[in-house]
């Protein structure tokens, strides 16, 4: 399960990169375990695009989608 | 592949110029029926955040998913309001203090429709729109931006 | 006589030209506490009325009044919004359709102020400016055009 | 009674001048006057200025005062 992950803004100065590979069943799944890796993450608001659609739920993932971490917009 | 086609580029690099905006306005001097443009523009303003001025905004986005999200917002402005025109630019990079990073600016027969989609659709950019800010500091520092608004639709 | 000083000039002859809008906005970008201006334009548009096509509207008006009322009209806009900045341009004079005669530019600090007042003072002009349009049409009559207004305070 | 009367749009059409001096002592005598002698401003509507400011019931005029015809507005 190759999941392609981006993120931006703050998240990618916390996790260091904006794009890598990522394995997870499930979006919840992919969350904790990035909290695990990076506590940083605990303390941020973000939300979740699984294939550029956000999420408001568990979703699950496939190989070759892609997940984004998108802390709150600040565009305009 | 055709849908794809129809998307129109929002993003310009560094600043919108205020020559930029003049000439957009011509250009509509050939479609007479309409009778009224409503402009939005968006100025980076030098707050001054813990003793620290901000000099500029560096802008970054989600690139395909924001253009599939203006093209949404478009979609959904033509559909509520009567317009004969709308355009959406919006800066990546650096923008200065005192410069422009977001020009919206909606056309219509009558002056309501223009005024409430520009309205409209600066709202749901700020609310929608996967682009980030980051204040740069006379001091080196940075601080992210964080949108306030109104929910809209 | 220091009343008068404060009369900002409104009217100028003929169309507002893009180029000028562009200026007007470029000269924003030394007020670095502005982070939003809201823009509208009235263009003149090429309607058909009895099976004929509006060429120009020639704008006339009570200068002295009108002075008097876009001066009124700025200073409740000023009370009732947190502006940095408002101009207000109105042609008099023959204006060609697809050419523009009006210009109202608002800026604030936040959005919401400079979007609202721009709607207020377009609608205060529409009701209570006494200025008129005649009309010019390609067989040579005209008509004389009458404003619908949303009743403002 | 010398009052200074302007008139503007359709109304300036119909009186054939801009300006002219007439006389009357109050606003109303001052419209009736002129409907008998310009029978075509009987059909239009337009409010009156005293002094540049709108009246909206009958007001004295005095010498030098100056009264605008004003036809429905068009500004914009």
């Amino acid at each position: 399960m190759a999941i392609k992950l981006l993120t931006f803004g703050q998240i990618t100065e916390i996790i260091g990169q904006s794009e890598s590979t990522v394995n997870a069943m499930d979006s919840d799944a992919l969350k904790a375990q990035l909290i695990m890796q990076f506590p940083g993450l605990k303390d941020l608001q973000f939300a979740i695009a699984v294939n550029k659609y956000v999420i408001n739920e568990n979703t699950g993932l496939k190989d070759g989608d892609t997940v984004a971490l998108l802390p709150p917009f600040s565009g305009g | 592949m055709i849908e794809e086609k129809k998307v129109k580029k929002v993003f310009v690099n560094g600043p919108i110029s205020p020559v930029f905006v003049g000439e957009s306005i011509a250009k509509h001097s050939t479609k007479q029926d309409i009778g009224a443009h409503s402009i939005f523009l968006g100025q980076v303003r030098n707050d001054i955040i813990d003793g620290n001025a901000v000099l500029a905004i560096d802008y970054s986005a989600y690139n395909e998913m924001a253009e599939e999200k203006f093209h949404e917002i478009r979609e959904d402005a033509f559909q509520k309001y009567s317009l004969t025109c709308m355009h959406i630019y919006h800066s990546l990079g650096r923008v200065e203090a005192g410069e422009i990073g977001l020009f919206v600016f909606t056309s219509s027969i009558h002056r309501e429709d223009a005024m409430e989609a520009c309205a409209y659709i600066v709202e749901r950019i700020k609310e929608q729109a996967p682009v980030w800010g980051r204040e740069v500091f006379d001091d080196g520092r940075h601080v992210w931006k964080q949108n306030n608004f109104k929910e809209t639709q």
